[in-house]
């Protein structure tokens, strides 16, 4: 089993809990070091883009992980709560156990990544920074935690957790309506973690480990079928209860995908928001929604995954058409992109739905794309925004001799989220699509969906028209074109674009062992 | 040596690359922004590709794979992705002309653009445009194909919308791509098709596959069809055609290199490529296709007066000839009509480009007249590559379109009945290009000038421009292609290029229309010399009649046109279909967008604000709801608790007795509920 | 018909009688005393039930203690020189309802139980009894009753106290 | 006939339900009060009844004589309460003292 | 008898150490004649000491003075959560403006003693009368509380409302215990249970009436609807640590007694079969627990949205919170009522934790009301972190102790199949979280208005008992083991056969 420790603290500590660090030495700094605490913050997020390299290094792509505990990596394994029996069957037993396969090793990736840019990108916050940063490093914690959790009861933890730095971050740094925002993100998200909750508790009495004959949170062994004895709540024969939780789930993940129709809180709350925090937002907080799918729904309850996979796709393709509809009609740019990446999100959920290989590995690949795009996107509206104080579409028009640099930037963004070949997005799409067709329940609904692909340049093309092209009205004379902060904070993130648009392998490998065993591990081929 | 020829394809991929990183990034370093580098790197690929012709054009094909992508024992079978490249006559013979026409187009440039605020901008996109070009001529997976596809797209889109400031280049390049993109999706599909069933993206996999029947009937068919989807997008035929004409917006070098004689021609390359797994069913389809497009635009051409415009729609209808020529089975001559209309159409471009640096960017022809005096080269040059287009005899055009026409005739000789249209429009067309190209000839460069102090000032083009168009006008040459002027045939370019069997030949399928395949080249050889004479007729009927109109005017042009009006306006304003697509999918579209985002605010956000909107009513008056609706109340749970809520304060009245009365009601409540239990 | 039947009816039309004064009357005095005639009666209907130590017990310490005290109550909280002793009531027809709705359910419920009837022994005075009872089973509550009484005495000084400043 | 448990219950369910009803109905706070005694009183009769009539001794009376006691505290308590009132709100009226409410 | 007697005293130290240091308390007040610390301290010194010795009597189980009172772990738990609040609240009334500038000197320090003393009595006691007694008790001191700012318009109102709706109530639950009475002829509620077991299936209407009107008594207490409606009102006219002290420790009481009561006298000879109540037939109090707590829940959090004033919000709140305590009794098991003991360790700490601040802040600002409270978070940051933190744990965000409180309260339904109930719950849930984070957006969300942006400073005590209420709720958060370790061992109740 693969380990890395670094004073005797396994490296997944290190990555949830360096933040935490972060926090307290923020805390502690004088009023004087007021300046010094966004290079604090860049610090203890690059460190962590280190060590997310020294582990890329070490990892062993040949291991599958998903149900089977030696396949996984870096694990750490603590009793975390151990009650046993006393009058009536309390018991409750919950582990400190974390572990990244193939499938959240990505996504662990892009979010040390994309928590360093994000970083960077925070530096045009003026108002009360402490605040900012700390509760900024508290969410980064947080999402690194769901995406190492393999306790079901620790992965609710940081879930949860989550949402307070969020509500705080969109609350207080935001836009106009930011309270609003705010506060639909919180309550949406907390209504689906209701249902999550209860999916959870249920599992939990209705597992029986085969070893211990005990309840278990753990998610390795509520995958195994002898966990669930056949009587219990969510046995492998009460078919109806299973299903309904797979619902139950299913809604807990879509609203934080947002899948249609739970999708209402996506637009204001990137509207509102910051740009470092529409960043994470689009770039972390969505795959959220999709890898829970994948790690709970999907693993635990395949049967679910099997029964439902004609009306996610559906879903998944309203989402794709639906959002592309939307963001066509947009004016305000950044709403634009947030309705894009609803679409967007649309072709992961299609993929996942496809329950074949070559269609998940697109989706998880999608994932990160969409992370590293959109991140870029929403980048440069900061960079749009920050200069000129609007986002309306309207109010633009031939940026592209005033800030060519900045044109350079936006294009490549914009042709790898409209899937142009060459880029990575374009890779993920196509094998999502693919997956679509493999399996002939969804074929049709996959065809349907590639009307995506035309809408999506249709309106990423007039978005480009009316920023770039045309000539500058007068006001903007004044405009400057995109500084070095800014780009060093764009730029690696197109080279990661285009890199992987050429040699998808070094992302493919990674997942590809971990997604073929979960295809089969569904499809109870062994 | 063998070796090094076998890596040359991939330099001669690289070198276009290279040109454009270096342009991109360092055109700022670079004096005069590197056209020169640009230029010369393009003329050293030229005589690279010079040489695998030679070295692979007989000897055969060559191919070399690599793997892009494993995705190990994937659902469904094993999931690997190939690259690499392949070498036939098709890929040699398209290297020359792509690397010839981009390398004469760079040195025209230079002078065309000279002093463009986007010069360097504008050489190192010609370098992207060539490379995407090459690699999508070059490569052996059709996945791959697809990727240079769609790069080809954004380099044509980015050359069309080359002079964004002004709104038509925009909405062109735009249009360009997303009529493009529509093709696209069907191309994708039908890639998608062929893997599923076939499970792989090499041609010679997927024509093994084929061949053992994976792939078969219907679907084979819709596979056919999808993929040719793409080559209607990318060639402009009907009905996605309404991009090229507004493409020429662009600078009329690129319109040469993109829009004339390469790019377009990518579909046919495609549907040349597939020809042999295309069912018969689809290979009618591509036939009609072709030969509606071919007619139409013809027509639409016989009354522009853009000199731009004319030629766009000649293209259309040229690259209609060639699918068509491909769809009857005259697999050959339309590569080959593909290869000699690429040289005479860039030379057309090329000396229109040259007409409207000397007018000063007067495009409309009516403005024109009498410049054979002022600019002869450009005029002579015209001239050839006019007659070359028309298919008068000693030219290259016509040994390629006598060649179709006479195949045309022959496929409706085979198959008899409806198909008797295909020659018969064919034929027509041959004379309607005869006529209002020599319309445009005349109007642009024979008699009185219209416009004096405009002419006064033209003068001829410098000879970084004419020395091309010289090239490329000899090269519509007959004797370039074959020794016999009145037949190909022995040519060495048809020797090179032969119809490939058909891998459905033993399966009644692919072009079961034109076999036995000795029948086809019986009829063919009788319809030879029946199709030469017709088409010698008809284009000189086309020609003297452009003659009598516009030169000798024995016919008051204005009073026919007056006369058939209606026809005429139909033809000026391009059947119509721009407005018929504004009207319909566009309007769809963009109503649907409008209409789905209104939905999002009114409808799904408000199903979820709704109970709050029920409730506003309600709060109204007990003027809370601006409170509420501050504190963000304003979504579904937010409606109900509200309604709820004020529901239940109602009972806390402040009356201390009050609440004892509840009190007392909710004990008898109680009792009663529990006895019914 | 034995003499305690006539006895019974006579207490119970004098309890009820007397406190519909109390409920319905208009002047706060009157229905002071009409509460008056109310426990007075009850304390009768106690001996009735054989019940003489609680009998007395209600006559000391309702008649002398509590309606007394009610009555101070009355004359602090109203001023007797302009009459303003008069009250109305408030929702009367849902407090009617209510109340009869409940006195009817107890009346049924009363009905329909069976109460296991099992006849104490008769002629025996229950003084002792209770003072045994007090001081032994009930000696907690007993007790606890002080502490009660103590926090009364605590809470009605204090509220009652004139505050000086 | 024989006068019965049932006839003392039935007096005390009608003292009852006149106790809840002044409680409810008058304004005044010591007529409510009333109430409460009216209500307490219900309660001792029965308690009082079915210590005579289900044979049990004198536990009854016994819990009757802790419910006067605590009828006592209350009343004295209640009546300071009302006082205070009455010198912040100068009335008795019970229903004017709201202030708090929703 | 009298051996008897006196072996029961040994057994009533805690309760006798009260008594005395309430005396005490009083002698002080009358030495002092004057406001001082001293007597609040010598109050929380016997609530402490009496504390200590109902931790000696952990693991007895005996029956005092001739079965009124048992000690058991149960009442012993309950006694050391009612001390132990008790304590908080006598540390609040001394930080408490309002109380200083009360007109009067220290008497709500035996007040509060004797209330403490009743609260145990309730805690413990197994027979009717005695649950009455203690319950008036209790109920007798909060009156004069509630009024104590006698000067105080609000105040004098709510206790006016108060003693009504009190006496009212418990009136109805006298009456209701005499008709139990006379139904079983005893008050011991074991004889009671013994006796319904013996009764045959066909269920008695007067069991039901004298159940619902016994329930009015207990409910008002825990101010579950329809019980409810004196809460909003004196919470908001009565001092805030008095406030406090009903919303925390007698409600606490209340569910002492409340749980005894039911689940001893209303199962079939008070039987557990493996950690199930066997519910008497006919007497159907489950059903009676759901609609009560549901009609909590749901009044409480949807009206609790709509409130402006912070003190009146937590009322609301509370109303809430005592439904989700009481769904711990819906499914009748030991697993239920240990979550209820759970439930009610941290709703100790994070409910008093919130008044506390509310205190504090009332002491600077001299309001309770949202708009005052604009940009408090800028002002006052620290304590207004704190005040987050109780905010997210009353809606049960995890990591803090109300999350597990509501994990094992869902817990407990979901294990027994009553998933509808968790998931009405957790809706309840999400409402609460409106109004919680309501205050939040009020304090961080919003900029305090110009002019008044200068920091409010605090002692040091302050900021101590703060901590001291934050840091259990955050470690019970994450770290709940001797939580339900300690609910466990204590749901043992005396008499359980």
């Amino acid at each position: 089993m693969i380990e890395f420790k670094l004073l005797g603290i396994g490296v997944l500590s290190w990555m949830v809990f360096l933040p935490v660090l972060g926090m307290i030495v923020l805390l502690l700094m004088p009023k004087s070091a007021e300046k010094y605490l966004k290079y604090i913050t860049v610090g203890f997020t690059s460190v962590l883009v280190l060590l997310a390299i020294v582990m890329m290094t070490i990892y062993d792509p040949s291991k599958a992980g998903i149900n089977s505990l030696a396949g996984f990596q870096f694990v750490e394994k603590l009793n975390w709560i151990d009650i046993p029996a006393y009058l009536w069957d309390g018991r409750i037993k919950i582990e400190y156990f974390l572990g990244v396969d193939g499938i959240s090793f990505p996504m662990v990736l892009l979010t040390a990544l994309i928590s360093f840019i994000g970083a960077i990108a925070s530096f045009s916050v003026k108002r009360n920074e402490k605040g900012y940063y700390t509760m900024y490093l508290f969410l980064v914690s947080g999402m690194m935690g769901v995406f190492v959790a393999l306790d079901f009861f620790l992965f609710f933890v940081f879930w949860e957790i989550m949402l307070l730095p969020m509500y705080f971050l969109i609350g207080i740094w935001g836009g106009e309506r930011r309270e609003y925002a705010a506060i639909k993100f919180f309550l949406y998200t907390f209504f689906g973690s209701a249902f999550i909750l209860v999916v959870m508790i249920g599992l939990y009495f209705s597992s029986k480990d085969p070893e211990t004959g005990l309840h278990t949170f753990n998610m390795l062994t509520l995958m195994d079928p002898r966990t669930l004895p056949a009587d219990s709540l969510f046995g492998m024969l009460n078919e109806t209860w299973r299903l309904l939780a797979f619902v139950s789930l299913f809604i807990g993940f879509a609203i934080k995908v947002p899948a249609f129709p739970f999708h209402t809180w996506l637009p204001d709350a990137h509207v509102e928001a910051p740009t470092a925090i529409s960043v994470i937002l689009a770039g972390v907080l969505l795959k959220m929604g999709t890898y829970g799918m994948l790690r709970i729904s999907w693993s635990i309850f395949p049967d679910g995954a099997k029964y439902f996979m004609v009306p996610i796709a559906i879903i998944a393709a309203i989402n794709i058409i639906y959002g592309a509809l939307c963001a066509m009609a947009q004016k305000d740019f950044k709403k634009l992109i947030a309705y894009s990446s609803i679409s967007h999100m649309g072709y992961v959920m299609l993929g996942m739905a496809s329950l074949t290989a070559i269609g998940i590995s697109g989706a998880v690949f999608q994932m990160f794309n969409h992370g590293t795009i959109t991140a870029v996107l929403f980048l440069s509206v900061g960079v749009i925004y920050d200069r000129a104080h609007t986002r309306g579409l309207n109010d633009f028009g031939g940026l592209a001799n005033k800030m060519p640099k900045y044109f350079a930037v936006l294009i490549v963004a914009f042709f790898a989220s409209i899937g142009l070949p060459g880029l990575s997005a374009f890779i993920s799409e196509t094998f999502i699509f693919i997956g679509g067709f493999t399996n002939h329940f969804i074929r049709v609904v996959a065809i349907i969906s590639m009307l995506g692909i035309i809408l999506n340049a249709a309106y990423i093309l007039w978005t480009i028209q009316r920023l770039f092209f045309g000539t500058l009205p007068e006001k903007w004379n004044g405009l400057t074109d995109i500084s070095a902060r800014e780009l060093i904070s764009t730029v690696p993130l197109l080279v990661i674009v285009v890199v992987l648009g050429i040699f998808p392998s070094y992302m493919l490998d990674l997942m590809k062992s971990s997604v073929n065993l979960l295809v089969n591990f569904i499809w109870g081929i062994n | 040596m063998e070796f090094a020829l076998q890596k040359l394809p991939v330099i001669v991929l690289l070198i276009p690359m290279f040109s454009f990183l270096v342009l991109a990034f360092f055109g700022n370093k670079i004096p005069r922004g590197g056209d020169w580098l640009a230029t010369t790197l393009l003329f050293i690929n030229l005589a690279f590709s010079g040489l695998i012709l030679f070295a692979f054009g007989t000897a055969g094909r060559y191919e070399m794979n690599v793997e892009w992508m494993d995705l190990g024992g994937a659902i469904p079978g094993a999931a690997k992705f190939l690259a690499g490249f392949q070498i036939d006559a098709l890929t040699a013979v398209m290297l020359v002309v792509v690397n010839a026409i981009s390398a004469f187009v760079h040195l025209y440039s230079v002078k065309y653009m000279e002093g463009d605020a986007k010069y360097k901008k504008y050489f190192s996109y010609l370098g992207l445009f060539t490379f995407s070009m090459l690699g999508l001529v070059l490569t052996n997976s059709i996945l791959l194909m697809y990727v240079f596809w769609e790069l080809v797209g954004l380099s044509s889109y980015l050359l069309i919308g080359f002079w964004y400031e002004n709104k038509a280049p925009q909405e062109a390049a735009k249009k360009a791509f997303i009529v493009n993109r529509i093709g696209d999706a069907g191309f994708l599909l039908g890639i998608l098709i062929i893997f599923l069933t076939i499970g792989t993206f090499t041609f010679t996999d997927i024509f093994a596959g084929v061949e053992a029947g994976k792939l078969a009937g219907g679907t084979l068919t819709a596979a056919g069809i999808l993929l040719f989807c793409g080559a209607v997008g990318k060639s402009a035929q009907f009905p996605l055609h309404v991009w090229l004409p507004d493409a020429m917006e662009g600078p009329t070098p690129v319109s040469a290199l993109i829009h004339a004689a390469t790019m377009v021609a990518a579909g046919v390359y495609l549907v040349a490529r597939i020809f042999v797994m295309l069912s018969a069913d689809a290979l009618t389809v591509v036939t009609f296709i072709g030969v509606i497009t071919a007619f139409i635009s013809a027509t639409i051409a016989l009354t522009q007066n853009d000199i731009k415009k004319v030629l766009a729609y000649s293209t259309i209808s040229q690259l209609g000839y060639m699918i068509m020529a491909i769809g009857v089975g005259a697999y050959s001559y339309g590569f080959f009509h593909l290869v000699t209309h690429a040289f005479f159409k860039a030379c057309l471009f090329l000396t229109a480009g040259s007409v409207i640096v000397g007018m000063h960017h007067i495009q409309d022809i009516r403005e024109m007249g009498g410049l054979r005096k002022k600019m002869p080269i450009t005029f002579y040059t015209f001239l050839m590559a006019t007659l070359a287009i028309s298919g008068v005899p000693l030219t290259s055009g016509f040994l390629s379109k006598d060649a179709i026409l006479a195949s045309t005739l022959a496929f409706a000789g085979v198959n008899g009945g409806i198909t008797i249209i295909v020659p018969i429009l064919a034929f027509g067309v041959a004379g309607l290009t005869a006529f209002y190209m020599f319309r445009l000839l005349i109007i642009t460069f024979l008699g009185e000038p219209k416009n004096q102090e405009k002419f006064d000032h033209c003068h001829e083009s410098p000879a970084q421009m004419t020395i091309p168009l010289i090239i490329l006008a000899v090269l519509s040459f007959f004797a370039f292609f074959s020794l016999n002027p009145f037949s190909a045939d022995s040519g060495w370019f048809l020797n090179m290029v032969s119809m490939p069997e058909s891998i459905l030949a033993g399966t009644k399928g692919a072009i079961y229309h034109i076999l036995p395949l000795e029948e086809f080249k019986e009829h063919l050889h009788h319809a030879h010399n029946t199709a030469m004479i017709l088409s010698l007729a008809i284009s000189g009927i086309g020609i003297l009649t452009a003659f009598v109109f516009y030169y000798w005017k024995k016919v008051n042009v204005d009073k026919l046109t007056d006369s058939i009006k209606p026809l005429y306006n139909f033809s000026l304003n391009k059947w119509y279909f721009d407005e018929l697509y504004d009207k319909t999918a566009v309007a769809f579209t963009m109503g649907i967008s409008r209409l789905s985002a209104w939905v999002d605010n009114k409808i799904v956000d408000g199903i979820v604000n709704g109970a709050a909107t029920v409730t506003r009513g309600f709060s109204k008056y007990t003027g809370l709801f601006d409170n509420i609706f501050v504190d963000g109340l304003v979504n579904l749970t937010g409606g109900i608790v509200g309604a709820f809520g004020l529901l239940f304060r109602k009972f806390q009245t402040g009356k201390i007795q009050t609440y004892i009365a509840f009190l007392v009601f909710g004990i008898l409540i109680l009792y009663f509920v529990f006895r019914v239990f | 018909m034995p003499y305690t039947t006539i006895l019974f009816y006579a207490l119970a039309l004098i309890i009820v009688v007397s406190a519909v004064m109390v409920v319905f009357n208009k002047n706060v005095v009157h229905s002071a005393f009409s509460l008056f005639f109310t426990l007075f009666a009850i304390s009768g209907i106690y001996v009735l039930l054989k019940a003489d130590f609680i009998a007395l017990t209600q006559i000391m310490v309702y008649v002398g203690g509590i309606l007394i005290l009610l009555i101070f109550g009355v004359m602090m909280t109203t001023k007797v020189t302009n009459v303003e002793l008069k009250t109305k009531n408030l929702n009367t027809i849902p407090s009617l309802v209510f109340s009869i709705g409940i006195v009817t359910v107890i009346i049924f419920i009363i009905f329909s139980t069976k109460w296991n009837i099992r006849m104490g022994l008769d002629s025996e005075e229950t003084v002792t009894q209770i003072g045994i009872m007090l001081l032994s089973k009930y000696l907690l509550p007993f007790e606890i009753a002080s502490i009660v009484l103590l926090v009364a005495l605590i809470g009605s000084a204090m509220f009652a106290r004139r505050i000086k400043d | 006939m024989e006068i019965g448990l049932t006839h003392y219950l039935v007096l005390g369910a009608v003292l009852f339900g006149l106790g809840l009803f002044a409680m409810i109905s008058r304004r005044n706070a010591i007529l409510v009060l009333m109430g409460i005694e009216l209500i307490l009183n219900a309660a001792n009769i029965n308690l009082v009844a079915f210590s005579r009539y289900n044979g049990l001794g004198v536990d009854g009376q016994v819990v009757s004589i802790f419910v006067i006691i605590l009828a006592v505290a209350e009343a004295a308590i209640a009546l300071g309460i009302v006082l205070n009132l009455y010198n912040n709100f100068a009335t008795v009226d019970i229903d004017e003292a709201n202030t708090m409410k929703d | 008898m009298l051996e008897q007697t006196l072996n029961s005293l040994s057994g009533f130290l805690p309760e006798t150490v009260l008594i005395v240091s309430m005396v005490v308390c009083i002698i002080l007040d009358l030495i002092l004649r004057k406001k001082s610390a001293v007597v609040s301290v010598a109050g929380i010194i016997g609530i402490a000491v009496s504390g200590y010795f109902a931790w000696l009597q952990l693991g007895v189980k005996s029956i005092l003075f001739s079965g009124m009172v048992v000690v058991d772990p149960y009442s012993v738990f309950f006694k050391l959560l009612i001390g132990l609040s008790t304590i908080f609240v006598i540390i609040f009334a001394m930080f408490s403006k309002e109380m200083k500038e009360s007109t009067h000197k220290n008497e709500y320090v035996y007040l509060m003693t004797a209330m403490t003393l009743g609260a145990y009595l309730m805690a413990s006691s197994v027979n009717m009368l005695m649950m009455y007694l203690s319950l008036e008790t209790v109920s007798l001191s909060s009156y004069i509380l509630a009024g104590y700012t006698k000067k105080i318009k609000r105040s004098s109102e709510s206790a006016m409302k108060y003693i009504i709706y009190g006496a009212a109530s418990s009136g109805i639950m006298i009456y209701g215990i005499s008709l139990l009475y006379g139904f079983t002829g005893t008050l011991n509620i074991y004889e009671t249970s013994i006796f319904l077991s013996r009764l045959n299936p066909a269920s008695e209407p007067v069991l039901i009436i004298s159940l619902i009107m016994i329930l009015a008594g207990f409910g008002y207490k825990i101010s579950s609807v329809p019980f409810h409606f004196w809460t909003p009102d004196v919470y908001e006219g009565a001092p805030i640590p008095v406030t406090a002290f009903l919303a925390v420790t007698s409600s606490a009481a209340g569910f002492s007694v409340l749980i005894r009561f039911i689940t001893n006298s209303f199962l079939a000879g008070n039987l557990v079969q493996n950690g199930q109540y066997v519910v008497i037939p006919g007497v159907n109090w489950k059903e009676i627990m759901i609609v009560l707590s549901i009609a909590s829940m749901i009044l409480g959090n949807f009206v609790a949205v709509w409130q402006s004033s912070v003190k009146r919000m937590l009322a609301y709140s509370s109303i809430a919170q005592g439904g989700y305590i009481m769904l711990g009794l819906t499914v009748a098991n030991q697993q239920g009522v240990a979550a209820m003991l759970i439930y009610l360790m941290a709703y100790l700490f994070m409910n008093l934790g919130a008044f506390f601040v509310l205190i504090l802040i009332a002491n600077k600002l001299d309001t309770d009301e949202l708009i005052g409270m604009k940009g408090l978070g800028y002002k006052a940051p620290v304590i207004c972190v704190g005040m987050g933190v109780f905010m997210f744990a009353l809606s049960g965000v995890p990591t803090t102790a109300g999350f597990v409180g509501k994990f094992y309260l869902f817990t407990a339904l979901i294990e027994s199949k009553l998933v509808w109930l968790a998931i009405v719950g957790l809706m309840n849930a999400v409402v609460s979280l409106f109004f919680y984070i309501k205050v939040l957006k009020y304090m961080f969300l919003m900029k305090p208005e110009e002019g008044n942006t200068q920091k409010l400073t605090f002692g040091a005590g302050a900021y101590i008992v703060m901590f001291a209420l934050v840091i259990p709720t955050m470690v019970f958060g994450i770290y709940f083991t001797p939580l339900v370790r300690i609910a466990e061992y204590s749901i043992s109740m005396f008499g359980f056969r």
